[in-house]
């Protein structure tokens, strides 16, 4: 049993947002995905206020070793996901459940966090900040005095424990994360995909709908693993590391860098079932060192 | 019927070759695919190290032909480092597999023989719908060579674009032709452009037609979001809504 | 012919510093290294006032189409340069030379341009930014306000055209752009390496002597097209991009984006020749186009 | 003499193995290698895709034995993807190939018959050695099944670990027994431990020994600066000062 800001959770490996429907893959795997549920904590993907359609297609992009997502965060908005996904969710859960959210102001995470102080399925609350800033175009989370700031104003809406998913496009993400555990985040999470460009073949500009496009996967692994080693050198709330993780291996090395827990992104889209064979992994080579 | 949960490993039995698509065929007793399905398929070594340091996810590939006990074909044309991969693998080599998925097309009514109008790899999805459920097949290549494919059905209508073997010209002459003889539901797969063709020809003549479409895919099961395709109804995924979709719909 | 900062260049491929080390590729490869150069203008390895030892080994980690390095900028100090260097590779270099500097303070890199400014075999010179700041850890070159004032304090100090290779950790890369252009830099160079960690088999710590270390390589690819465009969208001097040019396609990207010349770091570790293959499929590229 | 500029494509031509270890050969007419001298191998195809999405980098392989008309070939054990790719490579499949590189093993003076020490897989450069200038081979293996390859040398005296062939313990005893007998120069190569007792053996005894050095390579031709190993003068980099080094140079 690994304890996570309250959460009580049987191993220490659980999705990354955006990574795993849980509703689309119970109605293609059917109760074996329940049976055999890979995640020991399930993160919604992007939640926000309003319906988001998402960006148009191409949405992803193949690259070496990683995999180029312009998706867009396409979302029903809060009230569908309260109305219809939150009761689905309770329903078929075997674990907790980690609702990821994002507001482009800070009015509108506010109003996020209102509404769902209500809901009892919603275990804990992970804060999506690589949201643009509409003034820099930068991430909203990539400037620590403004991360802080922004966490002092929502905070106080939430009595669940609250993730602070911080950006990797910045500096100096270690003072990003003080800044979020100042303004009270209960833990943070990293890292979020790289900005990154692909063009289309043939010089007709960028591939993807959405222009440029976040990677992730293997190539991102051991940026991910020098972000999250910083951070955790830094802050002294729970991080959780994820960004290339494909194998028990690769958990380890986030766990060894001070990561409490560790999420699977990408690696679950090569194989469904990819949570539970490193939660596996990573047992063994825990038994491995041990004899 | 649902899918195993996870990825399985499934040794490869069969590989021969039309012209230059290849077949592949491996075992997978605890599925069976509807016409339409697809897989998620890998190879368990070496994936990886081609061009531009790919593939690295696994490629979506249409169930084209159940044999018994569980035996799935599929058939693949060299377009880039995923599938020239695949099409590299010998017997005895393993694949990585995910399986089956998406919704495929729908049973015709009884009575109904359908036309099945496929344009090069896209041909493969309709194999397995006639194998189940019969129907007059339309197949547009682009020469000889590649219409060795039309071995893989019963009695198929050829056309291709150079006029090497059948008609000369595009294949949706033939299914207009057909359609002037009798009024049938189309089953079609195909580049984009046939598809467009397919859908103007189906309501001029007011036909149902049920199109399986292409999106590039990384999860095959509704976990990235990255295959939409602009319905009526906004996006909707194409692995988990579709790949079959009524051509009424599409946007 | 590529008009660049007034060199005139025979075709739009360099190499990136660090990643070849002319004198002792002509111990391995004899004249043919010279009948056949693969660059159009040949960047030294980073030089500093004083001699560096480098980082202890090992100083190579391979990663997921990638290799993480923590070389340490090991050099023999500016006198060595002057004296043994530069003379070998004035007689040598069958084209022009760029020779990359670093300093921990405007002062250092002030006295470091004040020297090479008598020396007529050095045609342009590459300012290195990626120096990590004693105060804050972070790159002297991540911060746009700050690069943009050591800029001002050093340019006045040469009249060779400056070319500030830029840091590639950093929230605002077009930002840290539009401060050297207002420096008065004559281009801007990116991507440098992305901080990245190995940690060693076991779980015995960081694998690299030096600790973290910097990625490259395919891995980082597109992270560098992105940085690339969106600097260019944001200067108007000449910007060499790099990062993960493995080919003549890979180098018409980054051109396609914005840049005048691609320079080739880790793929000439893999071919010692990339260089003209791909300066050789970029021009095949053209004809195809053009045909 | 140095080695052709650039990388180049060489057929492979020869795969046998002894025990666990493989032998590949491959044509490079263009370049005579000394002993001690490497490669920097990676295959032509599929370089990539094993274990941690690796191999990127191409391998440093020593030249094990220089054959008629240029043939190369190499001594290899699996340790990890890149050495699992070329260990696996199959007649007819391609090899990249650069080199031959680094500073190798100095000619004996005339009559000296030199000791060669090998341990594992670094037996290798030894091989080259023997051929090109005689010397008697003390060769240290784990076991048996290992010690396979010492058919690669003429007369050698063999130990291993675990006693199952020729003297049982370290191949440094062996080495004592022979400067017991007539000192000699020591030519030897394997893994750090065994280079550090050689030293110390040599130093004892007051012989020259030059030691063949391993270092993670990037590149193999000083471009990289990451293969450098300590000695007295500070940091140099092994594949262009080394991989030989006089064993008094070290630190
Ligand atoms: C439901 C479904 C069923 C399918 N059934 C079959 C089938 O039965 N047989 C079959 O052969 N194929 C089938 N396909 C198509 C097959 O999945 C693709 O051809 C395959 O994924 C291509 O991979 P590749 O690596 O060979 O080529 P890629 O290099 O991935 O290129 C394929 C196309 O993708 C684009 N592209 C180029 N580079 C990239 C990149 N880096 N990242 C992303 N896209 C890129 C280009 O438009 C290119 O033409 C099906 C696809 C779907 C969605
Ligand atoms: C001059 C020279 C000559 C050589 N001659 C021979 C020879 O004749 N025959 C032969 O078989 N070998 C030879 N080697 C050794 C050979 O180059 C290595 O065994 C090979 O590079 C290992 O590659 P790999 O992918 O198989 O294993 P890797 O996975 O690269 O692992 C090899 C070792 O590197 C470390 N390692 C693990 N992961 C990584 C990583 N991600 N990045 C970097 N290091 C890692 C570990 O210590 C591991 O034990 C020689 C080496 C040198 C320098
Ligand atoms: C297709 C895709 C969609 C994603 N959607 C979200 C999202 O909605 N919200 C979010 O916070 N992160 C999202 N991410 C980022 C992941 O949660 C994760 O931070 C990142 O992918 C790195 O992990 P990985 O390399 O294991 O994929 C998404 C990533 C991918 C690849
Ligand atoms: C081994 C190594 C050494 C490097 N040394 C330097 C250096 O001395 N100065 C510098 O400005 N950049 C240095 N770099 C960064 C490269 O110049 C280049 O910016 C980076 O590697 C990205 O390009 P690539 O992916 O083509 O290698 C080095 C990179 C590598 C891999
Ligand atoms: S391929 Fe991932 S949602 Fe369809
Ligand atoms: S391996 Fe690159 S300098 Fe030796």
């Amino acid at each position: 049993m690994i304890e996570f800001c309250g959460l009580k959770l049987r191993h220490p490996v659980i999705n990354a947002s955006g990574c795993f429907d849980v509703l689309a893959a119970a109605r293609v795997f059917g109760d074996e995905l329940f049976e055999q549920f890979p995640f020991a904590a399930y993160v919604s993907k992007t939640i926000t206020l309003r319906a988001r359609a998402g960006n148009p297609p191409p949405r992803l992009w193949e690259s070496a070793a990683g995999l180029i997502n312009s998706i867009g965060l396409p979302n029903g908005g809060l009230r569908a996901y309260l109305e219809t996904d939150l009761p689905a969710l309770a329903a078929a859960l075997p674990v907790p459940l980690i609702t990821n959210v994002m507001g482009s102001t800070p009015e509108e995470v506010g109003e996020i966090l209102d509404a769902l102080e209500a809901e009892a399925t919603v275990a804990a609350i992970e804060l999506n900040v690589s949201c643009p800033n509409v003034a820099t175009g930068l991430d909203i989370g990539a400037d620590p005095d403004g991360l802080e700031a922004l966490l002092h104003h929502v905070r106080p809406r939430s009595s669940k424990p609250l993730i602070v998913k911080l950006t990797p496009n910045t500096a100096d993400v270690a003072a990003c994360a003080a800044g979020a555990q100042a303004g009270g985040a209960d833990a943070v999470s990293l890292i979020n995909t790289l900005r990154a460009l692909a063009l289309a073949p043939g010089g007709s500009g960028a591939w993807l709908g959405g222009g440029s496009g976040g990677l992730s996967g293997p190539a991102i692994r051991t940026v991910a693993l020098a972000q999250v080693s910083r951070v955790a050198q830094r802050v002294t709330i729970p991080v959780v590391g994820m960004g290339g993780v494909a194998s028990g291996a690769d958990a380890r090395d986030l766990l060894d860098a001070g990561a409490t827990l560790v999420a699977v992104g990408t690696e679950s889209f090569r194989d469904p079932a990819a949570g539970s064979r490193i939660a596996r992994e990573l047992d063994d080579g825990f038994t491995q060192i041990a004899h | 019927m649902s899918a195993p949960f996870g990825r399985r490993h499934a040794p490869l039995l069969i590989r021969r070759t039309y012209g230059p698509y290849v077949v592949l065929g491996a075992g997978d007793e605890s599925a069976r695919a509807q016409p339409g399905q697809f897989y998620m398929l890998a190879s368990a070594e070496r994936w990886g190290g081609g061009d531009g340091e790919r593939p690295y996810l696994a490629r979506a590939v249409s169930v084209m032909s159940v044999g018994d006990e569980g035996l799935m074909e599929f058939l693949l044309e060299e377009v880039g480092p995923g599938t020239k991969r695949l099409c590299e693998l010998e017997v005895g080599e393993g694949l990585l597999i995910v399986g089956p998925l998406g919704h495929g097309f729908d049973e015709p009514d009884a009575g109904v023989e359908p036309l099945l109008v496929g344009g090069g790899i896209g041909i493969a999805p309709l194999v397995a719908v006639q194998e189940a459920w019969g129907g007059q097949a339309l197949l547009g290549f682009r020469d000889a060579e590649h219409a060795k494919a039309a071995e893989l059905f019963t009695d198929p209508l050829v056309s291709t674009d150079d006029g090497s073997r059948g008609h000369h010209g595009f294949v949706t002459e033939l299914l207009e032709a057909e359609l002037a003889k009798q009024s049938r539901p189309i089953y079609a797969c195909g580049p984009p452009a046939m598809l467009h063709a397919v859908r103007a020809v189906a309501r001029t003549h007011e036909v149902d037609c049920e199109l399986a479409v292409e999106a590039p895919m990384a999860c095959g099961f509704g976990a990235c979001y990255g295959c939409v395709v602009a319905t009526v109804d906004g996006y909707r995924r194409v692995c988990v809504d579709g790949p079959v979709f009524d051509g009424a719909v599409l946007a």
